[in-house]
């Protein structure tokens, strides 16, 4: 085997491992630093507008999980009226497929994603835990329109790491 | 670009050398029958101008009548792909030979396919569940369990 | 070396009387080493981090520099778990011994000019019998852990003290004929070069069987973490696991204070205080380690001992040799002009021997 | 004198730092060297096979995410779909097959940024090179977090082309990735390819015979390893690989260094295909119109990739429902550990961990 025995290539190595001394490191100090997110994370919950929402069912349908549990009542117009709208987010696996399709933009993948809870059931969210609010914000994922007003994202490959 | 034999073609090459066995061909599917399998797989191998050398993918469906025992063979050598059928009647003890001596690549994924769908492969060395542990009761992938 | 205001001589039994002599130093030596075994723990973090670019511990205090001490208050809360059909009493009494070792070699180490605990006049010799010693520890918590990894780390740990001792005590040899004495303060007296000029080869030789008898990477191979889980510790928890890391560092702390005083003048040193230039040795000798530990994979037992014995145990011999004959041709000190014909010298007996040999067996014939 | 020892047999995992998540070997030693050795799975089944028949065509996209190799998910999102639409006949559009071939080598160069970052790891070099992998690795998961919007699970591509069309800031960060990314692969060659202990430790270890490497169904870089010049991108070129120039990596002696060697080598290609990629990536549509419930015609199909691993493939049967019929997952590292034996006998327990490491299995596809 032609190859040098005499620890030339540890000596390479060890050098090669300085050189790393001196570089910057990449890790991220979560809590105190933030990077910015994916314009099109999906977060672990889903971001509801109930005004938009007919109660099609196409989400509920379209999810692997059947975890998105919809119940709906003849309105006085004739239209739907959505009396119910469960999600487990502890059972959702954030695939996105009813965001995707959704044919009426009145669901969302949300931006959040540090929702650990102490309880199971607190992961159920109703009505008023899925809609929209201030702390919920619709990510882009699947809503291209939604990119433009967002920061972009952070990547190692331009160096924007360090966070804020 | 790897080229599927068509079926008929290579029965016919195969009736020159079998006795007394037939083998049905689809458009590209070659269906032998249980007891002849091994013989047939063993021509498969051997014969020059076939020489499946690579088992690509083994595995069964439920037909609820009968099991389907599928083969996907390739030739690395030759770049050829040929699909090998049995069929595989009861559903209390089927049973089809190993393909094991042929092809080393059969080993896990017989005892896969027995594993999950109760197909009985003799010959095989090694007949064990793999996925699930022993003593699990039934064969999951089968269409009528649960 | 250039005149230090600090190297006055202390007498044998400073400061004053044998019994305080033995006090002073006793607390001095385990505070030092638990002090030191701190820091080295933290400079290891720290510093393999570095090299693998992330920042490492800092979380805990200024720099995380509370980092090993919060470890350590967490590990001794934890509980204490023996394995059932464990032999108890060898599975308590490992730590201890693989530990004390560590200490007794300290007790010989010159922190200052003729400030040891005991300058023996066979000191080296003395560091050589203890520090095997731990051997036995860790032999102990192998075989009482009931535990195959923990049995096959033992076996290994036996099996590589047997190896790298010779080719370390060959080297200390070419040491002591230079000096002519086994006193570790007389060997540091005399150097007024320190001894690595003399003997690359020796030191080289020396470095590589500490880092096996303190078990370091590239051969850990008792707690190799990806073979055989933690090996020798691996059914330790709580204070017996503090214990053995203790141990580990403190060997570390040990061994590179031997070596800074053997081939790097010990507590020689311009300007500073000895006791400092003895810690910055030690602390650079730990620094070539880790470095070590963070770039090169692990070596195979049996690579491991034909290392040793095909590769080492010669090269010690011829260095020993060499040595030997430079002393014979002069005695009255070696002229500083041999510095570089030892470095040339040691580079090419390390290529040529490299070229000759080869390292362990390759697949074995199972039936 | 012949001293006899009596073999013991050491159960290694399946919690075991280097058996690569949940797999477990019962290994028979004399002394160090292994005389027998038995793999035992099943410790992390999730029965992919059998949940796929409960669920639609395009939500099983999801499911090949996480229950088959975790690590390069991408590829066993284009394994499926291509199936899919080999089964039901659907044209894919030109921008969305580039835009899966760039993904798919991404992933393949992730992929083995980590397997080689780990096998270096089971042999013992205390997670430097895993640490500078992931750095090269964290690179791509921004990207694929950037078009995708997940790290690990990207449930990407649909049938019919991808869910969504890259953004724009994406083709200006991948092209400064593959810019840098030979560089790098020159740095962990400067740092361990001539490393003496490697070279001991690797070269002439677990040595895979051609002949056994075909006949135990081994794929993928195990399988060019040993010298057998077989890639399915070339062999059988799926979606628009026969546009690209690219070399296939083999090795001469089929050990642990030839599989080191033959990963590195393969990301030096995917950044080769990567580049051509990016020149000609047309615009244009990026996802065919197919019916959500896609019901494709009575019929079964074998569809495979190339993916890093080895030959990923999709055995589905359709009865004409929205629900596959029999769906069954050829995993590359659940077949090439059928050779396991045959490497692994007659060398040490380090050996074994590192020939384990040079396969570079993925609990995930194993158990399924």
């Amino acid at each position: 085997m032609p190859f040098n025995r005499y620890g030339a290539g540890i000596a390479r190595g060890m050098l090669m491992t300085l050189k790393h001394v001196f570089r910057q490191p990449i890790t991220t100090q979560y809590p105190e630093w933030r990077l910015n997110n994916s314009k099109r994370i999906r977060g672990f919950e889903l971001v509801w507008v109930p005004v938009k929402c007919t109660g099609c069912t196409t989400c509920a349908k379209a999810c692997p999980q059947g975890n998105i549990e919809i119940v709906t009542s003849r309105g006085e117009d004739n239209s739907y009226a959505v009396d119910k709208f469960e999600v487990d987010i502890g059972r959702c696996k954030s695939c996105g497929l009813c965001v995707e399709s959704c044919p009426f933009e009145a669901l969302f993948m949300s931006r959040n994603y540090e929702l650990a809870q102490y309880q199971r059931r607190k992961l159920v969210q109703g009505k008023e835990e899925v809609r929209m609010s201030d702390k919920k914000q619709p990510s882009a994922y699947c809503k291209p329109w939604l990119e433009a007003s967002m920061p972009a994202q952070s990547l190692l490959v331009n160096g924007e790491r360090r966070g804020r | 670009m790897t080229t599927a034999l068509e079926a008929r073609k290579v029965a016919q090459q195969l009736a020159g050398h079998l006795h007394g066995i037939s083998c049905e061909a689809d458009k590209n599917i070659l269906w032998v029958d249980r007891e002849s399998l091994f013989s047939v797989a063993q021509l498969l191998k051997t014969l020059p101008g076939l020489e499946f050398d690579y088992l690509n993918n083994l595995t069964a469906v439920d037909r609820f009548d009968y099991f389907e025992v599928v083969y996907h063979l390739s030739s690395v050598k030759h770049n050829h792909s040929l699909v090998l059928k049995t069929k595989c009647f009861g559903r209390d003890n089927p049973s089809v030979p190993s393909v094991f001596s042929l092809w080393r690549g059969a080993d896990y994924q017989e005892r896969e396919v027995y594993d999950l769908l109760g197909v009985t492969f003799s010959g095989h060395p090694n007949l064990k569940r793999i996925l699930l542990w022993d003593g699990f009761d039934g064969h999951p992938l089968r269409r009528d369990y649960l | 070396m250039p005149w230090n205001w600090f190297d006055r001589p202390l007498p044998a039994d400073w400061p004053g009387g044998y019994w305080w002599h033995l006090l002073v130093f006793a607390v001095f030596i385990v505070g030092l080493t638990l002090t030191m075994v701190m820091i080295f723990i933290y400079l290891e973090r720290r510093g393999v981090a570095r090299f693998q670019i992330r920042p490492g511990p800092n979380r805990c205090g200024p720099f995380g520099i509370m980092q090993p001490m919060a470890d350590a208050i967490k590990v001794l809360f934890k509980e204490d778990i023996v394995p059932d059909k464990a032999d108890g009493v060898l599975h308590w009494l490992a730590p201890v011994v693989a530990f004390f070792p560590a200490l007794l070699i300290l007790a010989v180490v010159p922190f200052h000019n003729g400030a040891a605990l005991v300058d023996l006049d066979i000191g080296i010799l003395y560091v050589i019998a203890v520090s095997s010693i731990s051997t036995l520890g860790v032999v102990m918590a192998g075989w009482s852990s009931n535990n195959k990894y923990s049995l096959i780390a033992a076996i290994r740990a036996i099996a590589q003290t047997v190896s790298y001792e010779l080719p370390m005590v060959l080297s200390i040899i070419g040491v002591i004929v230079l000096t002519g004495s086994l006193s570790l303060n007389d060997i540091v007296a005399r150097q007024s070069v320190p001894f690595i000029f003399f003997q690359p080869l020796g030191f080289l030789i020396f470095l590589i069987g500490l880092m096996a008898e303190m078990n370091r990477s590239p051969f850990d191979l008792m707690e190799a973490e990806s073979e055989i889980v933690a090996g020798f510790h691996t059914e330790y928890s709580s204070m017996k696991q503090a214990l053995f890391y203790l141990a580990e560092y403190a060997h570390a702390f040990g061994g590179a204070a031997i070596i800074s005083t053997l081939f790097l003048g010990g507590w020689k040193g311009p300007i500073l205080p000895p006791l400092v230039w003895l810690l910055l040795k030690t602390v650079l000798v730990f620094a070539i380690m880790f470095w070590a530990r963070a770039t090169l994979p692990r070596v195979r037992i049996d690579q491991f001992m034909g290392f040793l014995w095909k590769g080492l145990l010669p090269l010690a011999l011829i260095n020993l040799f060499f040595t030997a004959a430079e002393v014979l041709v002069w005695p009255d000190g070696l002229p500083l002009a041999l510095i570089p014909i030892n470095f040339v010298a040691a580079g090419f007996l390390i290529v040529v021997w490299s070229g000759l040999i080869k390292f362990g067996g390759g697949r074995v014939a199972v039936q | 004198m012949v001293l006899r020892t009596e073999p013991f047999i050491l159960n290694m995992g399946p919690q075991h730092p280097s058996t690569h998540g949940v797999f477990r070997m019962r290994l028979t030693l004399d002394g160090e060297v292994v005389v027998d050795l038995e793999p035992v799975f099943g410790y992390l089944h999730r029965s992919m096979d059998k949940i796929s028949e409960t669920r639609t065509y395009q939500q099983i996209i999801p499911l090949t995410d996480r229950c088959l190799d975790y690590l390069a998910s991408m590829s066993n999102n284009l394994s499926y779909v291509l199936a899919v639409e080999k089964l039901a006949d659907i044209k894919v559009p030109e921008r969305a097959e580039y835009l899966r071939v760039i993904m798919a080598e991404m992933m393949r160069i992730s992929s083995h940024l980590m397997a080689v970052g780990f096998m270096l790891n089971d042999m013992g070099a205390f997670f430097t090179p895993l640490m500078y992998m992931f750095r090269e690795r964290e690179k791509l998961l921004d990207l694929f977090e950037m078009v995708s919007g997940q790290r690990l699970n990207y449930n990407y591509m649909r049938i019919g082309g991808v869910s969504q069309d890259v953004p724009e800031e994406f083709l200006p960060a991948l092209k400064r990735f593959v810019q840098e990314m030979p560089h790098f692969i020159d740095e962990y060659d400067q740092l361990l390819a001539e490393n003496e202990i490697l070279l001991a430790r690797s070269k002439g270890v677990g040595v895979l015979p051609a002949d056994l490497a075909v006949n135990s169904s081994a794929s993928g870089p195990v399988l060019r390893a040993s010298g057998v010049k077989w890639d399915i991108r070339r062999g059988d070129p799926y979606s628009i690989y026969d546009r690209f120039a690219f070399d296939i990596p083999t090795g001469t002696a089929g050990d642990v260094y030839d599989r080191y060697r033959v990963r590195i080598q393969e990301m030096r290609e995917s950044v080769r295909i990567l580049e051509q990629a990016i020149a000609q990536l047309p615009g244009g549509l990026h996802r065919a119109r197919v019916p959500y419930l896609l019901r494709p015609p009575v019929g079964e199909v074998y569809g495979r990739i190339e993916a890093p691993r080895g030959e990923l493939g999709f055995y589905l049967v359709s009865d004409g429902s929205i629900a596959p019929y029999r769906l069954h997952v050829r995993g590359p590292s659940f077949l090439n550990l059928t050779a396991l034996r045959d490497m692994v006998v007659g060398w040490k327990v380090a050996d074994v961990v590192v020939i384990l490491g040079s396969i570079d299995i993925v609990m995930g596809e194993v158990d399924r």
